[in-house]
């Protein structure tokens, strides 16, 4: 089974973007380190896409021209693809996943999608609040819970906790609000300083 | 500055400012009878249904020529097809009997009610209570014919015509101050009653159930005749235009 | 007193003004006015209802139970109490009384747009997007003119991948209301998922009429971009054709860095744009 | 912008127009039922009463192309021209009565 390791950066801008839309469904995509190998994978930085029309293309394909762009610039590469579901019971891989993820799945192999889980999301026991899942060849591979692991394990917990009380949701930027706004920024550079903050908060 | 004539005072404080003072309490009062005594009508979902789908095609027939041509022509169909659109299908004849539908009985008796009763009454009232006075002078000069107009009730014939008797001077305030009801109770009010008096005279005719196969087939001729223009076709070029406009 | 008119007032612009503020409206309830009900004055009622709807939104059902019982002492007949009534079901997923309750309505008031609207939501929450899609076809078949309902459906058919028929509802929106840019944008986005040289013909001029009614939508700008760089490389379309999206390609690309220089940032992931 | 609205039609907000339309008709009223009883109070009598209408209505039109701004009217209205002539004759009435009321109170008794 292969292990999953979940940057706090990348954690808490999933969990920040679907606090801030908790009426809609939300997707991004997850950057990890190139030439990663098939055993582990660490997801270091998410990027916030959409709130508004997920399975519309245009603006998909814009946006991940844009990102991958940036993210090879960086020495990353989009390995996977997180969504939450409009409906609060939802939780399934395949109402989650599409083009985007498909996408991603043909240029990336081993690719990830991630689902976060509505229901759990106020909960305290935070790693639950992801599903995690490998695509090969269109199928869907859970990964278990114990081979999903948050980096750091302990403060990620409590920084998001503390990023949600302080409405630090607010202040995140996704594709659709830069197309709204074009000065604001999708790579969320203040954000990732707070969330650094936050982390080192004891 | 009366000239020829001289009014008695009293007249002013019996006649002249009661008149006034009533047809606008008059009014005010008929607005909230009317409210209270309105009811809501109960639509039929198949009116409805007839009144909505008039309305789509109408737009359907305005605003064509932002739609490409193969949606629109899909939705003419949809409206004119031979056997069963929309506007063709058939359907049982309505026949409906004003009179026997209770409901619109009772409609028409508050519309009375409110509107030609107090109308009726009041007008009587008054008539008897403050005939025979001058009330005013109109402050210009008006021809001789108008003179039936203003002087109901008072038949001198060697009177200047801008003389106002009481009985014009309240169906003068009946009419005029229609528009100050608006300010007073807001638009679309009940106290204006000269309109009501429109609506009854084209009321009938629209409580009348009517035949949507007439509305429908003049729909149906409009929709035939729409020469589909589409109005995006040389968008592109034009936005170019625009740009080297500016640029130049 | 004087506080409590400002709050009815204020209650009564968001009212009429169909704002949502669905949290703000339950904190004015809860500081002030549940304490005033028989104060409210001939309002009352009106913001009974408003704040019945705004505790369910934020589900503090306990509060939209105060209202909705309040609500039936004055009126025990109400359709209008009961619709507040299936909803506070549904916000508790209880979704088979709720159905119930709204069945009952549409039974006595088959023009009840409300009660019918309801039904969709109620599927919508369930889960069940064929059956609710199911519904808001028969609902449009009697209000064929009800732009909201067009725009509903249009996006249950994009969330389940339906796109040719998204397209007719959008094109449905775009006839009721012909100056909206991002009716047009959004028409163009359909159209450019859907794929092939004619829908891309198509999703050029919606993405251009868009561009031309609001210079400043980013999105069909890029959108503009986008499928003319793809009709540009298309193997099907004539040289003529190339030639021309070449050059809005141009265009578009010198019209998308301008914005972002006019912004003020520098984004470089913009290269990728470049072909 | 201005080069635009130029080429093309200009597309307006049907609602809003018609708010203006009935908030500018609302304010036309109050005009004529002001200076209906303003002309009484004056005294005006013929003619002197009818250019007094014609006066005020001129002045209504300059104060609210001065409220809508001389060069950006068209933002809110339609015609400028019919926003001077529309409702010349319903206010009339409106203005005759408050006249005839206001002089008869006065100056008749």
């Amino acid at each position: 089974m292969t292990e999953v390791k979940i940057n706090a950066r990348a954690f808490c801008k999933m969990i920040l973007h679907a606090a801030k839309y908790p009426h809609c469904a939300i997707n991004g995509v997850l950057l990890a380190k190139s030439g990663a190998s098939n055993k582990e994978i660490e997801f270091l930085d998410a990027v916030p896409l959409f709130h508004i029309c997920l399975n519309l293309t245009p603006m998909a394909e814009i946006a991940l021209m844009q990102i991958d762009e940036l993210a090879s610039s960086r020495g990353l590469v989009i390995a996977g693809y997180y969504a939450a579901n409009e409906n609060l019971r939802d939780n399934s891989f395949e109402k989650a996943s599409n083009k985007i993820a498909d996408k991603i799945a043909s240029n990336f192999t081993p690719s990830y999608i991630v689902v976060i889980n509505n229901s759990k999301l106020s909960s305290e026991n935070s790693k639950s609040v992801l599903k995690v899942a490998q695509i090969t060849e269109g199928n869907f591979k859970q990964i278990e819970e114990p081979y999903i692991h948050t980096n750091p394990t302990e403060g990620t917990v409590r920084a998001t906790r503390d990023l949600l009380q302080n409405k630090a949701y607010n202040d995140l930027v996704d594709f659709d609000n830069h197309l709204d706004n074009i000065q604001l920024d999708w790579m969320n550079i203040q954000l990732n300083k707070d969330i650094e903050g936050y982390l080192q908060e004891k | 500055m009366a000239g020829d004539l001289i009014v008695d005072s009293e007249i002013r404080v019996w006649v002249f400012l009661p008149i006034v003072i009533i047809t606008f309490l008059v009014g005010i009062v008929r607005h909230y009878v009317s409210m209270l005594l309105a009811s809501q009508k109960k639509i039929e979902t198949q009116q409805l249904k007839d009144s909505q789908m008039i309305l789509r095609s109408r737009i359907l027939r305005e605003n064509a020529r932002y739609i490409p041509k193969n949606a629109f022509l899909i939705r003419r169909q949809a409206f004119n097809k031979e056997e069963d659109g929309y506007l063709t299908q058939k359907r049982p004849a309505v026949t409906q009997n004003m009179m026997t539908d209770p409901s619109m009985m009772t409609d028409m008796v508050k519309g009375n009610l409110t509107n030609v009763l107090p109308m009726i009454i009041i007008g009587g009232w008054i008539n008897w209570m403050f005939s025979g006075f001058i009330t005013t002078k109109v402050p210009f000069p008006l021809t001789l014919r108008f003179k039936s107009m203003l002087q109901r009730g008072i038949e001198l014939s060697h009177l200047d015509a801008s003389w106002v008797s009481s009985a014009s001077w309240y169906f003068l305030n009946v009419f005029g101050l229609r528009s100050i009801y608006t300010l007073v109770l807001g638009e679309n009010n009940a106290a204006d009653q000269s309109r009501q008096m429109q609506d009854q005279m084209s009321g009938a005719a629209m409580a009348m159930p009517q035949d949507p196969k007439i509305a429908f087939k003049a729909e149906w001729e409009a929709l035939e005749i729409v020469d589909h223009q589409w109005a995006l076709a040389d968008v592109d070029n034009k936005l170019f235009g625009e740009e080297k406009v500016k640029t130049d | 007193m004087g506080v409590l008119k400002a709050d009815i007032d204020q209650l009564r612009k968001w009212r009429e003004n169909n704002e949502r503020k669905s949290r703000e409206t339950l904190d004015i309830w809860l500081d002030r006015l549940w304490l005033n009900i028989d104060s409210l004055g001939n309002e009352k009622y009106l913001i009974l209802e408003q704040v019945c709807i705004a505790a369910l939104d934020c589900h503090v059902l306990s509060v939209a139970k105060t209202c909705i019982e309040n609500l039936y002492k004055e009126f025990p007949n109400s359709l209008r109490v009961k619709k507040l009534e299936a909803m506070h079901f549904e916000a508790n997923e209880d979704f088979d009384n709720a159905l119930d309750i709204l069945n009952a309505i549409i039974k006595v008031d088959e023009s009840n747009s409300a009660a019918r609207k309801r039904k969709v939501a109620v599927f919508k929450a369930q889960g069940r997007i064929v059956d609710a899609i199911k519904e808001l076809t028969e609902y449009l078949k009697i209000f064929m003119a009800d732009v909201d309902a067009w725009q509903e459906l249009s996006e249950l058919y994009i969330s389940e991948n339906d796109f040719g028929k998204a397209a007719f509802c959008v094109e449905e929106l775009i006839l009721h209301n012909p100056h909206n840019h991002l009716l047009h944008q959004r028409y163009a986005d359909i159209k450019y998922t859907q794929g092939g040289v004619e829908n891309l013909e198509l999703a050029k001029s919606y993405y251009s009429q868009a561009l031309k009614m609001n210079p400043k939508n980013m999105r069909a700008l890029y959108g503009l971009y986008l499928t003319a760089s793809s009709l540009s490389t298309s193997s099907k379309s004539t040289t003529q054709k190339k030639k021309e999206a070449t050059k809005i390609v141009e265009w578009s690309l010198k019209q998308i860095k301008n914005k972002y220089a006019d912004a003020d940032v520098m984004v470089s992931a913009l290269a990728a744009l470049e072909i | 912008m201005s080069a635009k609205s130029k080429q093309d039609a200009i597309a307006y907000s049907e609602g809003a127009i018609r708010n203006n339309l009935s908030i500018v008709e609302y304010c036309r009223t109050s005009m004529a039922a002001l200076s209906g009883c303003t002309a009484g109070l004056l005294g005006l009598t013929s003619l002197h009463g009818a250019f007094f209408y014609i006066f005020a209505l001129i002045s209504l039109w300059l104060m609210i192309l001065f409220k809508a701004g001389f060069s950006n009217w068209d933002k809110y209205f339609i015609s400028r021209k019919a926003l001077l002539t529309n409702g010349f004759f319903g206010q009339l009435f409106t203005y005759i009565l408050c006249w005839t009321f206001i002089y008869g109170m006065v100056h008749v008794y």
